[in-house]
């Protein structure tokens, strides 16, 4: 296993008016558990190509072990990968589909691999059958086998790898993902469009948008400190709320309330928040004034997620000017109308031109 | 409005009988394979059911053919005709139904307009993105003004982020028409945000059916329990009875001096940004299997750490050990 | 992918140039006889310049150009024909089962692979019988004979690409099968019907054997008038092979329209 | 029709395929066939095993009349006996 | 869906094609069983003409000739097509150029197939004939056997090798990537990837090629008949051109017609037997 370097990497197909990616830069650390993170569209399986070899880098580096691969055919990398559908030989039962990537092997030592990963993935049952007579789960775990068995990998690249599953296998099938990841020390890169598989599977993440990575680091991180407004949007169920604000006194400010301190030039600014991050109250139409970093909105609607010791537990949705906020929180008693948002002041971020202000008071 | 009598989907299954509710979104949440497409093709009139009958408005329409029925569907896959225009797939249903061109024009771009699809009126579908293509088959849907609109998973084929704000929209757009729904999903999280009333099916059955709350509430069964949840309730076995607990049930605080504790060991962590599901070991008596807390927020937990999860007594659901 | 396309090919593109150069140099000889006169080709004289006295000899002879006029016309009777009868069949086929379609279906296949040889007698017979003999149109519809099943066959594929959900879809908008079929689906496949089309001219354009036996003086195609160019003085290998030429025009120019759709077409529409 | 030249014998054998083939639809009509699997190395229909075993006799037809001078009814009865073999367990 | 009404939509088909070929098929049984003289002059033989005919040697010959002649070219038009497919650009705007041009042979009339390489081979005129015996081998396909097979085995693989290679080619495009790139990782080498990735999925379009060349081989009559008419002697003489000798040459119609009952008797079987195995592996995919 290897550690990847990806140094100012780009690429654009021929013909296109756009690079596909610009300039990417990022280290995965050997037996690290990384994902890519980003709609359909960013640029992920064109990085998948560039990382195995079958699209040619065009510009900057790529270097497994401080090694540049850039150059260096796909067999000769040491990288497998896992499809989005089980691709594996057909003509061939599952057992020689594992042999068949451990050729330069002894049989010994090959059957006793095999034995071995298909045991931990649970497949030995199967493996004297053809692909064709499994289920769609089965093969998918002996494609995952098939990337996995080859000794001296040096990178395994999941792509979507999941999407196969039906809903209530994919948390057992990410289960045995991440252990087996865990137990073999594998440097792993997992792509998905789905936040969920993402921070859960990873140690890190990276989000890819337009060919850019915006942020790579761990799944609390990217929760809480998201570097740019569409990490933000991204990451996060619902994603984060951002408010039209401006800067001045040391302050931001929404709605002539002032809600965090923040040391930034003065200027306008996004307010972002997560929904977990604020409340919503109900408000007696008479009281004016609350406090410093509270803002008047109308309640718009609840959704109860979960029902918890007699109280329901959910987002609550309300209008604040043009804007629309959604808290998560406890809505027994909330009712459409008049209604205070409160903001915990430690969290708040502000972003300008898209990225955070990272200076905070 | 729409009823279900004695329907029976299968060969074999047993008949039900449902009413669903006028003008508000009827989500019918089931696992692959449970007949939730069956469903949807029987009451769009595509499929004949093995026996019973389709009503609509108090009116037998099984035999029905799908044109003569007052329902729209909406397909998992984008249907659209990709040899006609976005304004003319919109027309599509009027134009069957012969109204004025005038009058077709003026529903088309109000239908447009809501489905944010007017810059694309002279397009071909292949020419969209999978979230307007999916639109637009709503969109199509829509224009047919039916009494009922049956959405067979119309959002599962999209991506995760497209997905949620579609959801969010639809709940906004269908309310605004005003329209009667059958939504079919497996996700239970769908439910929650779009359900007015629920009905669970399992194995080309109904299992339950009422308002969601009620439902996640009080179960009838323990398949109906795990339909709810996302992961799968916890289960473990007191004497002979089945007891379940859900994972969002699970809190590493007590709250309360009736709460029930389970030690367990921790076995790892997986967070989505919102949530934390902590995997692990119960010792509880006759546990059979892993479970799952869901925790909010970010949590961390060491793999292999002892904790105590507390829950409160009232959250335990029971069962007959055969209840399944 | 450039990457995977090198491990593909390597050494195959050789193999390329050499299968090109062998497909082509029959043909090239065949248009470097044509614009020579006779004399030259079979060397008693020595003059070897260029010449188009072959192709004015076809262009003013009426033998020549209406052996054109009566392969085209058949050719066009037997494409319509078979794409007519074809469509509502392959619908049939791709969208319903019905009592007997496997063997119908068989049945069909049969007839494409049939020798013409075999059909030879009776043909002659029976459209003497109806008095269709010596016209286009009996050539027509024998060719209909191999052409409607490959129609049916392709057809069938294409169809069968297209979603079932595309029909109920116009169902529940209330479109009447005629209108569907019309309006929505046959522009939906209309690669496949182009794909049909060339099929069907190709079959119908090459075939000797029955076009020959069922026409006379009257409705003679190109294909028999060429069997015939011996005159006086031997064979004319120059008007011949001018001929040939000719005939390979027409199918140049169907092939170029359906080019995009031609490997698809040659999976007869089995492949998406 | 004259030119059709036809015979009795051909008339009836051909008589006797179409009532055959009607006969095979009434049934398939009356209760729809199941595909299932006998000796053959296939799964087949009624109307699989009708073809089969008329394509058999045909040639057990030909078979017979290049090896033998005997009189056909005899291969004519081993046909009918295989194509009951056929279309029972076929 | 299961609905007898869609018998409709066949209906204009299953007329047009009994009258093409099912009303012929009956007269030609009509046929096989009478000695015609003239229409009203007929005698019932029973089937004295198929006995006549599976024991004579001509028509035998004809046969094993026409069975090594369709495998000889089954043997050398699938790998080659299979090959030259393989060899083909999958992508660029080339490639629509050369599907055209590789498709030209198969638009040729099959008399005129006969023609060009009438002309291209012939010792005196052709450009292939001229130069084999320029390089001082003599050649000459209307006067030595082996020479005229040769010939004929070269204007086929000339004429057909494209339809093999574009059907096979239009299977090797419906491959989903990932199988290559995947392949290209593990590091399977050229031949590897054939034989575990391509030949496993073109298994149905082969299938359909070796049906279509087996029997367009095996009704092959036009090609023989301009560039060597069968000859010399009966060395290149097939089922059709035996068949056509007989029936409008020499207008034996009994014989002729207990001729062609027997070969599209083995049409038939050859046919059945490709279309269930193509069928069956079908459905277990």
């Amino acid at each position: 296993m290897a550690e990847v370097v990806l140094e100012d990497l780009s690429f654009r197909y021929p013909g296109a008016a756009a690079d596909t990616l610009a300039g990417l830069n990022l280290t995965v650390m050997r037996g690290e558990a990384h994902a890519l993170l980003g709609s359909s569209g960013s640029g992920k399986t064109t990085l998948l190509n560039l990382l195995s070899g079958l699209l040619p880098a065009q510009h900057g580096r790529i270097l497994f072990d401080g090694q540049d691969v850039s150059q260096v055919a796909p067999w000769q990398r040491g990288v497998t990968q896992v499809f989005q559908f089980p691709v594996l030989y057909e003509a061939m039962s599952v057992a020689a589909n594992l042999a068949f990537v451990m050729r330069d092997i002894p049989d010994k030592q090959r059957s006793e691999r095999v034995a071995e990963i298909a045991g931990k993935l649970g497949i030995d049952s199967v493996l004297d059958r053809r692909p064709a007579g499994l289920t769609l789960v089965q093969k998918q775990l002996a494609a995952i086998a098939k990337a996995l068995v080859r000794p001296g990998v040096s990178l395994v690249l999941l792509d979507e790898p999941l999407t196969a599953a039906e809903p209530e296998h994919k948390w057992q099938l990410r289960q045995t993902l991440k252990s087996l990841q865990q137990e073999l020390g594998a440097t792993m890169i997992y792509v998905t469009h789905d936040q969920t598989e993402a921070l859960t599977f990873a140690d890190r993440v990276s989000v890819l948008h337009q060919g850019v990575i915006l942020q790579t680091a761990t799944p609390q991180a990217l929760v809480e400190k998201p570097v740019h407004e569409h990490v933000g949007y991204f990451v996060g169920t619902p994603g984060m709320n951002l408010l039209e604000g401006i800067i001045r006194e040391g302050g931001c400010w929404v709605d002539g309330i002032r809600l965090a301190a923040i040391h930034a030039a003065d200027g306008p600014c996004k307010v972002g928040f997560r929904p977990e991050w604020a409340r919503i109250e109900q408000r007696s139409n008479n009281v004016v004034d609350k406090a410093t970093n509270t803002l008047p909105v109308v309640i718009r609607g609840t959704r109860t997620l979960t029902t918890s010791r007699g109280q329901s537990l959910g987002l609550a949705v309300a209008r604040l000017g043009e804007s629309e906020v959604v808290t998560r929180q406890t809505l027994t008693g909330l009712e459409t109308g008049a209604g205070w948002l409160s903001i915990d002041p430690e969290r708040i971020l502000c972003f300008r031109d898209g990225w955070r202000l990272t200076d905070h008071a | 409005m729409l009823e279900l009598n004695a329907l029976v989907l299968k060969a074999g299954s047993p008949p039900f009988s449902h009413r669903f509710e006028a003008g508000q979104i009827n989500v019918v949440l089931g696992r692959n394979h449970s007949g939730k497409t069956r469903l949807a093709r029987v009451i769009a009139g595509l499929d004949a059911p093995e026996s019973g009958e389709v009503l609509l408005g108090g009116k037998v329409v099984t035999g029905d053919p799908p044109g003569k029925r007052s329902v729209a569907l909406v397909y998992q896959d984008f249907v659209n005709y990709p040899n006609w225009t976005v304004f003319e797939n919109l027309a599509s249903p009027q134009k069957a139904q012969r109204v004025s061109a005038a009058l077709i024009r003026e529903r088309v771009l109000e239908i447009a307009g809501q489905m944010q699809l007017t810059e694309f009126l002279d397009r071909y579908p292949d020419a969209l993105s999978g979230g307007q293509q999916q639109r637009l088959a709503i969109g199509r849907a829509l224009a047919k003004s039916a009494d009922v609109l049956v959405m067979d998973e119309p959002l599962v084929n999209l991506d995760y982020k497209l997905r949620e704000a579609l959801q969010v929209e639809l709940r906004g757009l269908l309310r605004e028409f005003g329209v009667s729904v059958v939504y079919t999903t497996s996700d239970p999280r769908d439910a929650f945000a779009l359900g007015d009333t629920l009905l669970l099916l399992a194995d080309h059955r109904l299992l339950q059916a009422g308002p969601p709350l009620s439902l996640y509430e009080s179960p009838g069964s323990p398949a109906a329990a795990d339909l709810m949840s996302d992961p799968c309730a916890n289960r473990w076995m007191v004497g002979g009875d089945l007891r379940l607990i859900r994972p969002e049930h699970l809190s590493l605080d007590p709250a309360h001096v009736d709460d029930v504790a389970f030690p367990v060991q921790v076995l790892g962590r997986e967070t989505n940004g919102s949530e934390t599901f902590v995997h692990c070991q119960a010792d509880v008596a006759e546990a059979n299997t892993q479970w799952v807390a869901k925790l909010s927020g970010l949590v961390d937990l060491a793999p292999g750490s002892r904790e105590i999860f507390y829950a409160s007594a009232t959250a335990i659901m029971k069962f007959d050990a055969h209840a399944d | 992918m450039k990457a995977i396309q090198a491990a593909k090919t390597g050494g195959g593109q050789w193999l390329l140039y050499l299968y090109g150069i062998y497909l082509a140099l029959p043909v090239y000889w065949l248009v470097s006889l044509s614009l020579r006169s006779n004399q030259s080709i079979v060397g008693t004289t020595g003059d070897a310049g260029l010449t188009f006295a072959n192709y004015q000899e076809i262009f003013t002879n009426p033998v020549w150009y209406t052996g054109f006029a009566n392969s085209l016309s058949y050719v066009a009777i037997n494409t319509v024909i078979s794409v007519t009868v074809a469509l509502p069949a392959a619908y049939a086929f791709s969208r319903y089962r019905f009592i007997g379609d496997k063997h119908l279906f068989f049945w069909l296949l049969t007839n494409r692979m049939a020798p013409p040889a075999v059909f030879l007698l009776p043909f002659f017979q029976l459209y003497s019988a109806v008095g269709l003999f010596d016209t286009p149109l009996a050539v027509a519809l024998a060719h209909c004979l191999f052409t409607v099943p490959l129609s049916v066959w392709i057809l069938e594929g294409f169809m069968s690409s297209v979603p079932r959900s595309l029909d109920e879809m116009a169902r529940i908008d209330g479109h009447s099968l005629p209108y569907f079929f019309l309006r929505i689906f046959l522009p939906t496949i209309k690669s496949g019907i182009g794909v049909t089309v060339f099929f069907c001219f190709m079959f119908s354009w090459v075939e000797l054997l029955l076009a020959r036996t069922l026409t006379g003086s009257a409705a003679k195609p190109i294909v028999v008038v060429m069997t015939r160019t011996v005159s006086a003085s031997g064979i004319d290998w120059g008007v011949l092979a001018a001929a040939g030429v000719l005939t390979i025009v027409p199918g140049l120019a169907v092939v170029w329209f359906v080019r995009k759709h031609l490997v698809k077409g040659f999976a007869l529409g089995r492949v998406s | 029709m004259n030119w059709m030249a036809w015979t009795l014998p051909t008339a009836l054998f051909f008589v006797a395929v179409a009532s055959a083939l009607l006969v095979m639809i009434v049934w398939e009509l009356r209760s729809p066939t199941l595909t299932r699997r006998g000796f053959l190395p296939m799964a087949t229909t009624r109307g699989d095993r009708f073809f089969i075993a008329l394509l058999a006799s045909a040639f057990a037809h030909i078979a017979w009349l290049a090896v033998s001078d005997g009189p056909v009814l005899i291969a004519s009865g081993l046909s009918l006996m295989g194509g009951f073999v056929l279309m029972r367990w076929g | 869906m299961h609905d007898n009404r869609a018998w409709f939509g066949v209906l204009p088909v299953l007329l047009i094609v009994s009258f093409s070929a099912v009303i012929p098929l009956i007269t030609v049984v009509n046929y096989s069983v009478q000695d015609i003289f003239d229409v009203d002059t007929r005698l019932f033989v029973g089937l004295d003409w198929y006995r006549e005919t599976l024991r004579d040697p001509r028509f035998l010959d004809a046969l094993l000739r026409q069975a090594g002649f369709s495998i000889l070219i089954l043997g050398i038009e699938i790998p080659l097509g299979i090959l030259v497919a393989r060899a083909l650009p999958t992508e660029g705007r080339r490639v629509g150029l050369i599907l055209v041009l590789m498709a030209i042979p198969l638009l040729i009339p099959w008399n005129v197939v006969g023609t060009i390489w009438q002309l291209f081979a012939r010792p005196d005129i052709g450009l292939l004939g001229s130069f084999v015996n320029g390089l001082g081998v003599e050649f000459n396909f209307t006067a030595n056997r082996l020479d005229a097979w040769i010939t004929l085995l070269m204007m086929d693989v000339w004429h057909w090798t494209s339809l093999v290679a574009l059907l096979t080619f239009s299977g090797l495009s419906s491959i989903p990537s990932a199988y290559y790139q995947a392949a290209t990782m593990d590091g399977a080498s050229r031949w590897q990837v054939f034989r575990h990735v391509e030949l496993p999925r073109l298994k149905s379009v082969l299938m359909i090629a070796v049906l279509l060349r087996l029997m367009d081989s095996f009704m092959i009559y036009t090609e023989p008949f301009v560039l060597t008419g069968g000859g010399p002697g009966n060395s290149t003489t097939f089922l059709s051109q035996y068949l056509t000798t007989m029936a409008v040459g020499q207008f034996d119609l009994g014989p002729a017609a207990a001729f062609s009952v027997l070969y599209f008797l083995v049409v038939l079987l050859l046919c059945w037997l490709f279309y269930t195995s193509m069928t069956t592996n079908a459905e277990e995919q």
